[in-house]
């Protein structure tokens, strides 16, 4: 039995990073910039997944097909709807509630949550049942040294790479990455610089369920099994991640997804009883040492 | 310009400004000045749209304002520089002044107004590429007042600009606001440094606990025996 | 020494910024003492030191030749200092007698587990407080308001209901960081009268932060004048209000001369 | 003593404890309702509890259902062990005393959370508190000898009306005493200004950990009722989704206010009921399986009454027969 | 305090209006996870129940009276399922009980029907305490044990492996008891576990630990998971290298196990209650049955609530009475061939009925052997 650290396993941690990463994303956007820990998250994540589920099934029947180009319109349709999804919740339950205080929109947002999950169990045509989902992109295997690498894990990391990359090209180089940014900081400043806060924040929704729903149609693409409880476990993890990482600061979500994938990994490899307890023993450790995750900046509070 | 009538706001059940009226007209400097927690910095909040008047009226170039939304009114045209400055931490010098020029579609217009802001500072212009929340309270005073020049506007609102700063600066500051104002920019400018303010404005508001109390032409009110006494402490 | 406090040295620097700046006085038993400087010179970082928010990069504090430097706010606060906030820092959700009675509750004996069977001792104790808690808001003149929660509170009341709660914790300093803000003239005069009345009645000795001129003048009888983290000028405040530098750090040069 | 005299909270229960009795004998309650008060009873229990550490001073928790885990295992296993020795060995004085000893177990779990409570804030916490309710059931699942995965299994029934409504009685009577005394304003001040806290002398460390610890006492008795209600407990029982129906319940109720506890704690427990019985019957008239939107329209309705009642069914106001007169302190 | 009132008043109604209802039908209670993360076997289980109920009514009912299924949704939460059965027994008054799904949840109920003397079987709850509550509990599945060990004599015997490897799902305790008795009966007949690993509930990525099993290379895998978690494995551990045969439970059988895990599965092996290529009339029908109003083939779950369903029904004709002891006790007598084989209760209420071994080939479940108990 070989160590617990071994190539196969940081592919294994990396990829399930990768997920988290989407994931954790759109958690610490959002929370960046309107600080709502936004539990309905890991739905958008779920919602994406049937998105693309649906969207291979429409498709193929009308136009046929598979491969690369209907990956690539699933995955459009998986982030379009994560996007609407989002950018309705935040519409309907978020903004009435802006300048209330911060945890009636918490529970509001679990609330969302439980919306989305039992409204999608009991719609007839989703249900609660598992669902196979469809093979969009026929599985390859690679041998790379004592690792066995299929083309689904180069896919995962492609995605959430491209993904990251242009994230952080949108944020650090656009004027409506700018304004996040500003947004984030000082939401009167940014007023004050002619900024509709409002439209900032709902294409911060928009994007983080963008991002949800592409995590949504990886999973169900590496994980082909979805149904309406899917999001919340990933979703879960992810926000952990993106605590972990600092929230709110988006580089530290990366890191955190990573490291929860391969800390989760490596725990697992280690001791699969006590796994998950290990993971979240790490994430206690982190936050006692760093108590505003690993990125975080200390707020300064005037006195 | 700007006429101000019986405003009030209040924040939850505290009532931050009562009955507060005056008039900025145009191209003048006008001066509102108090004691810290007098209002000042709210009635400025109030008059740019961050805070919703419960009472009274604020119009603006003739049209009514009050309660309307703070970037609609950037594009109206009054630019408000933030008590604190405000500025963007992590955003370096550039970037804040891009986002300044946010309702402006020409984005040409937008570089020249910057340019326009690095000849007005030279010393903004050295440390563009800085974050900043690097910079120093001075610099992050003009990179406030560059901002506002950006965003353009008739009306400049601000709010404190001597604060914290040594006073070599508090001059060179003041002595722009004084050029911003001779290119035909009106100012609203709130300062608990009232001997400055009064110093370079034209007329003066004096507010108290929420209320104006005295108004007047900025050398009577700084001969008024009452506020010599009560904030020159002389 | 007969210094109730002694600050020795004291250096605070913010990231790179250097807040305060070796800092050394005493501060005697029974006086008013004024620190007074423009916004950003130091003044509440030196409160902030002193109370243990902070803790100084460099040098000591004394409270009667016992170093507190850096200890735990509440027991700097049992020492016997006591402190108010520029921006208010009231227990808005709470009455106005809760804010008083809360500041009283370290000297309290009773168990939580007596307070929960109400026992006589416990009762004892309550009532004692609360007697005393309502004496303390008749001298604030806050009386009339104990019921209230204290966030529905004009402004110069909560400026007097957090002086009370400073008081509550029985400090032989009391720390006052710009009372006078936000208050009107009036306000002001009766402010300047309660402090030396407070200083007479509760035999407490005052540590004053203004921006009001007229203040430090009016009650202090020793004046520090900060600008950026240093002392520019000390002293009696009439000697102080005419030296050349505090004028023109702050009053401007051109107001000095009006 | 005073308080004594005018016991009006202690009167106004004994009446609803005696109405519920009476209906039940008499039929007019069947025992799916009085198992339904049963269940709403030891909410009531959580959420007052809950609202000690979160409400009064304002740690937010999600980790609540791991307290009582502790409770339910420790006292489930002292019971079970017992009965399996002698079944005659467990009585009524037992079965508290294991009551206790649980909430004791889960009290010194509440001071271990409440450490991290010195450091962190806010949604740190809150993700810290949730780790440790994770890793108390990780753990669960791994020890064998309270079952495991199987869960703990044969806890005697001990847990009826009259039990669980005094403990949710004793909960609120405690919580609501000690909010209102010398300490409840400690708790408070923790609450509304940490800092200015700390700097009217109050230790506040000794404050959050003893809040932590007393709220973790009365989570882990209602564990222990939990457990010896369904004779049985589980890992799963206690994760996530729990606490956070607790939480729900505290903030639907509005943070701070007692009465609202217990208000929201009948409230959400009968909504789920209602509705299911609601549904069920407009199924059964047109055929439609209406059932499956049960939970779709709970959802809604909480999303509904944090949007329009955003402080909650009460706010931070107290029913009049919770409060204690000042001259009863 | 109005408002309140009406409150109040509305679910006294509501409460009341449940309550009404003729007894000119027979009321069984049906209870199974229909919403949260285990409503997906709450489905199958459900629709099982229906159509044995559908075909008894059609086929005219019970003691002249028509059947009424009143259902009701567990979460899969232990304090919702001592609710439910409470609302079943004390507000429906129904004359039995077939549920629920998840041992935990069934542990929680089977107290309240035993104090109520309803009688009741749970359709999958394999664990071997549900019985133990007391005499009016029966349960239609295999005990925990049994199946593991069937397994583990199949893998040493038919597929002559030496070293073994289990996965398990660590909160579940079907799957991890499966893998116990596996592990303890693979070793008793001489062979090894060289990997014994554990996932958390809810995982969809399994690869740490089968990265850990494949470098312990094994013979054989066993995978006590359900039908859903089994297929995602079987494709990361065929991903990872694994080309050796995996054996499984009742858990597997789902045509959603060949849909999600396509090839990987192929090489698997699981022990069941029936084979659906099965030439009995009663298997027969019922899958036909299923397949026609459903669109799709029943899954094990399915199978057992229909089973469940079917053996209580047959229970109350044969006492012919509504009475709980009639029904208990000719529910001891009961001897019937049901979907999943011929079932009789052994004095512990388990059904006695042997196992058979399925394999999956060409995607299509292909009967193996029959294992005797």
């Amino acid at each position: 039995m070989g160590s617990i650290f071994n190539a196969q396993q940081i592919v294994n941690g990396l990829q399930l990073g990768s997920i988290y990463a989407l994931i954790a994303l759109g958690y610490t956007m959002v929370y960046g910039i309107v600080r709502l820990i936004n539990f309905a998250h890991g739905d958008f994540f779920m919602v994406g997944a049937y998105a693309a589920y649906g969207a291979f099934f429409l498709f193929n029947a009308f136009l046929g097909g598979s491969g690369l180009p209907m990956a690539a319109v699933t995955l459009i349709v998986a982030m379009a709807a994560g996007s609407v999804v989002a950018a309705l919740t935040n519409r309907f339950a978020y903004k009435p509630l802006r300048n209330k205080p911060k945890l009636s929109s918490l529970i509001t947002a679990i609330g969302v949550s439980m919306l989305i999950e039992y409204l999608f169990s009991a719609l007839p045509f989703i249900g609660a049942s598992f669902r196979a989902f469809p093979v969009l992109i026929e599985q390859k295997l690679y041998k790379i040294g004592t690792a066995t690498i299929s083309n689904y894990v180069v896919i995962d990391l492609l995605v959430a790479a491209t993904l990251m990359i242009g994230l952080t090209f949108l944020v650090r180089k656009t004027a409506l990455g700018r304004a996040m940014r500003a947004v984030s900081q000082d939401k009167d400043a940014a007023k004050l610089m002619g900024i509709d806060v409002e439209r900032v924040i709902g294409w911060t929704f928009l994007i983080g369920g963008a991002f949800a729903g592409a995590a949504g149609l990886l999973a169900g693409m590496t994980y082909p099994r979805i149904f309406p409880y899917m999001g919340i476990l990933p979703g879960l993890k992810a926000f952990i991640a993106a605590v972990l990482g600092g929230i709110g600061n988006i580089p530290g979500a990366m890191l955190g997804a990573y490291i929860m994938g391969l800390a989760e990994t490596f725990a697992s490899a280690f001791n699969s009883l006590l796994g998950e307890g290990i993971a979240f023993a790490i994430l206690i450790l982190v936050l006692l040492v760093r108590p505003r995750g690993l990125l975080g900046e200390k707020s300064a509070d005037k006195i | 310009m700007l006429s101000v009538k019986n405003l009030k706001v209040a924040y939850g059940q505290i009532v931050a400004l009562k009955d507060v009226s005056f008039e900025v007209p145009a191209g003048k400097i006008v001066t509102l000045i108090g004691a810290n927690g007098a209002g000042k910095t709210t009635t400025l909040r109030a008059v740019s749209g961050l805070e919703k008047p419960v009472a009274g009226s604020i119009t603006f170039k003739g049209q009514e304002v009050g309660g309307m939304d703070a970037h609609k009114l950037v594009s109206l045209g009054i630019a408000h520089v933030p008590e604190g400055r405000k500025i963007f931490p992590t955003l370096t010098v550039r970037e804040n002044l891009e986002l300044a020029g946010w309702t402006i579609k020409d984005k040409a217009e937008v570089r020249r107004r910057m340019d326009e802001v690095f000849t007005f500072f030279p010393r903004v212009a050295e440390r563009v590429g800085q974050l900043g929340g690097t910079l120093s309270g001075g610099e992050q005073q003009m990179l406030a007042v560059g901002r506002a020049i950006v965003t353009g506007g008739d009306l400049l609102l601000l709010d404190e600009p001597s604060m914290g700063l040594a006073p070599v600066l508090v001059d060179e500051i003041f002595d722009k606001i004084v050029a911003i104002n001779k290119q035909g920019t009106t100012v609203l400018l709130v300062e608990q440094n009232a001997a400055e303010a009064l110093e370079i404005a034209d007329f003066a508001y004096v507010l108290e606990t929420g209320y104006t109390t005295i108004a007047g032409p900025a050398d009577q009110v700084s001969c008024d025996a009452k506020v010599r006494e009560a904030y020159l402490g002389v | 020494m007969s210094a109730l406090l002694s600050i020795r040295n004291m250096t605070h620097y913010f990231g790179g910024l250097k807040a305060v700046s070796e800092f050394s006085y005493d501060i005697p038993p029974g006086v008013i003492y004024g620190l007074i400087g423009p916004n950003g010179s130091g003044k509440t970082t030196t409160f902030n030191l002193i109370t243990g928010i902070y803790r100084p990069t460099q040098g000591q504090v004394f409270l009667e030749d016992r170093d507190i430097t850096a200890q735990k706010p509440y027991l700097i606060v049992r020492a016997g200092i006591g402190r108010t906030f520029q921006n208010l820092r009231i227990f808005g959700g709470m009455s106005v007698l809760d804010n008083i009675r809360a500041a009283k509750q370290y000297r309290a004996k009773s168990w939580m587990l007596s307070s929960v069977l109400r026992l006589p001792g416990f009762m004892n104790e309550e009532k004692r407080i609360r007697d005393e808690s309502m004496a303390l808001l008749d001298v604030l003149h806050l009386a009339d308001r104990a019921g209230d929660l204290a966030r529905n509170l004009p402004y110069g009341a909560l400026r007097r209901l957090e002086i009370a709660r400073a008081l509550a914790t029985e400090p032989k300093l009391l720390l006052l960081d710009e009372p006078a803000a936000g208050m009107n003239p009036k306000e002001v005069q009766d402010l300047m009268k309660l402090v030396q009345r407070v200083r007479d009645e509760f035999k407490v000795t005052v540590f004053l932060i203004e921006h009001h001129m007229k203040v430090i003048m009016g009650i202090c009888e020793y004046v520090k004048v900060l600008d950026f983290g240093t002392t520019i000028a000390e002293g009696k405040p009439d000697d102080v209000g005419r030296d050349a530098k505090v004028l023109e750090a702050y009053l401007g040069k051109k107001g000095a001369a009006c | 003593m005073n308080s004594l005299k005018t016991p009006r909270l202690l009167f106004a229960a004994a009446g609803l404890y005696v109405v519920i009795l009476v209906m039940n004998l008499t039929g007019l309650l069947n025992d799916y309702f009085l198992h339904i008060i049963n269940q709403s009873l030891i909410y009531v229990t959580l959420t007052v509890s809950l609202n000690l550490i979160n409400g009064l001073t304002g740690q937010f928790s999600l980790g609540h259902m791991g307290f009582a885990a502790v409770g339910a295992y420790v006292s489930g296993t002292i019971t079970t062990l017992l009965f399996n020795v002698k079944p005659t060995l467990v009585n009524y004085p037992i079965f508290v005393l294991a009551l206790v000893i649980g909430g004791l177990a889960a009290a010194l779990v509440g001071v271990l959370i409440g450490f991290p409570s010195l450091r962190l804030k806010g949604d740190y916490l809150a993700i810290v508190t949730l780790g440790f309710g994770e890793i108390i059931r990780t753990i669960l699942n791994n020890i064998s000898v309270v079952g495991g995965p199987r869960g703990l299994l044969g806890i005697p029934k001990f847990s009826n009306f009259h039990v669980v409504f005094v403990v949710a009685f004793v909960t609120l009577v405690v919580v609501r005493n000690l909010a209102q005394s010398s300490h409840g304003r400690a708790f408070l001040a923790i609450r509304e200004n940490e800092l200015a806290a700390e700097l009217v002398g109050l230790n506040t460390t000794r404050y959050k950990v003893m809040a932590f610890a007393i709220g973790a006492f009365f989570a882990g008795v209602a564990g222990g009722l939990l457990g010896h209600l369904l004779q049985m407990a589980h890992p799963t029982q206690f994760g996530f989704l729990g606490s956070v129906l607790v939480l729900i319940m505290l903030y639907a109720g509005g943070v701070g206010s007692l009465t609202g506890s217990v208000i929201a704690a009948f409230a959400l427990t009968f909504l789920t009921e209602t509705l299911r019985m609601v549904l069920d019957s407009l199924s059964d008239m047109t055929n439609l399986p209406l059932g499956d939107w049960r939970m779709v329209l709970y959802a809604l309705l909480l999303i509904l009454i944090m949007l329009f009642r955003t402080e909650g069914l009460m706010g931070t106001r107290e029913a009049k027969i919770v409060v204690l007169k000042e001259d009863q302190l | 305090m109005k408002r309140a009132f009406l409150i109040l008043a509305a679910t006294l109604v509501a409460f009341g209006l449940a309550g009404c209802g003729g007894q000119d039908v027979i009321k069984i209670g049906g209870v199974a996870p229909y919403t949260g993360e285990a409503a997906t076997f709450g489905v199958s289980s459900k629709q099982g129940m229906e159509l044995a109920i559908e075909e008894w009514n059609a086929a005219g009912g019970l003691l002249g009276k028509q059947i009424k299924l009143v259902f009701a949704d567990d979460k899969g939460d232990p304090a919702e399922g001592a609710t439910v059965y409470t609302k079943l027994i004390k507000q429906d008054e129904v004359v039995a009980i077939v549920g629920t799904v998840m041992s935990k949840v069934t542990l929680a109920g089977a107290p309240i029907a035993q104090n109520a003397g309803v009688p009741m079987i749970s359709p999958t709850s394999t664990n071997t305490k549900v019985t133990e509550v007391g005499d009016y509990i029966f349960r239609a599945c295999f005990i925990d044990p049994f199946q593991g060990t069937v397994g583990a004599k199949f893998a040493f015997e038919d597929l002559g492996a030496r070293t073994a490897a289990a996965i398990f799902d660590v909160g579940n305790d079907y799957t991890k008891g499966l893998s116990e008795a596996f592990a303890a009966k693979f070793t008793e007949l001489g062979g090894s576990m060289v990997a014994f690993e554990a996932h958390p509930t809810g995982a969809t990525d399994f690869k740490a630990q089968l990265t850990k099993i494949v470098q312990a290379n094994p013979d054989v895998l066993y995978v006590s998971d359900y039908y859903n978690d089994v297929a995602l494995i079987a494709k990361q551990v065929r991903e990872l290298g694994f080309t050796g045969p995996m054996v499984g439970g009742d858990g597997w059988d789902s045509p959603e196990l060949t849909a999600i895990g396509g090839d990987a599965v192929e090489n698997g092996f699981f022990t069941n209650h029936y084979s659906k290529d099965d030439t009995r009339p009663e298997v027969r029908e019922f899958v036909a049955k299923f397949n026609a109003k459903f669109g799709a083939e029943p899954d094990a779950l399915a199978t057992l609530a229909y089973d469940g369903m079917y053996l209580m029904l047959s229970a109350i004709k044969n006492a012919g009475s509504t009475d709980g002891v009639a029904i208990k006790n000719s529910m001891k007598a009961l001897r019937l061939p049901v979907v999943s084989g011929t079932v009789q209760f052994d004095e512990n209420r388990n059904p006695v009925k042997s196992a058979v071994i399925i394999e999956i080939k060409g995607g299509k479940q292909v009967y193996r052997t029959t294992v005797n108990p």
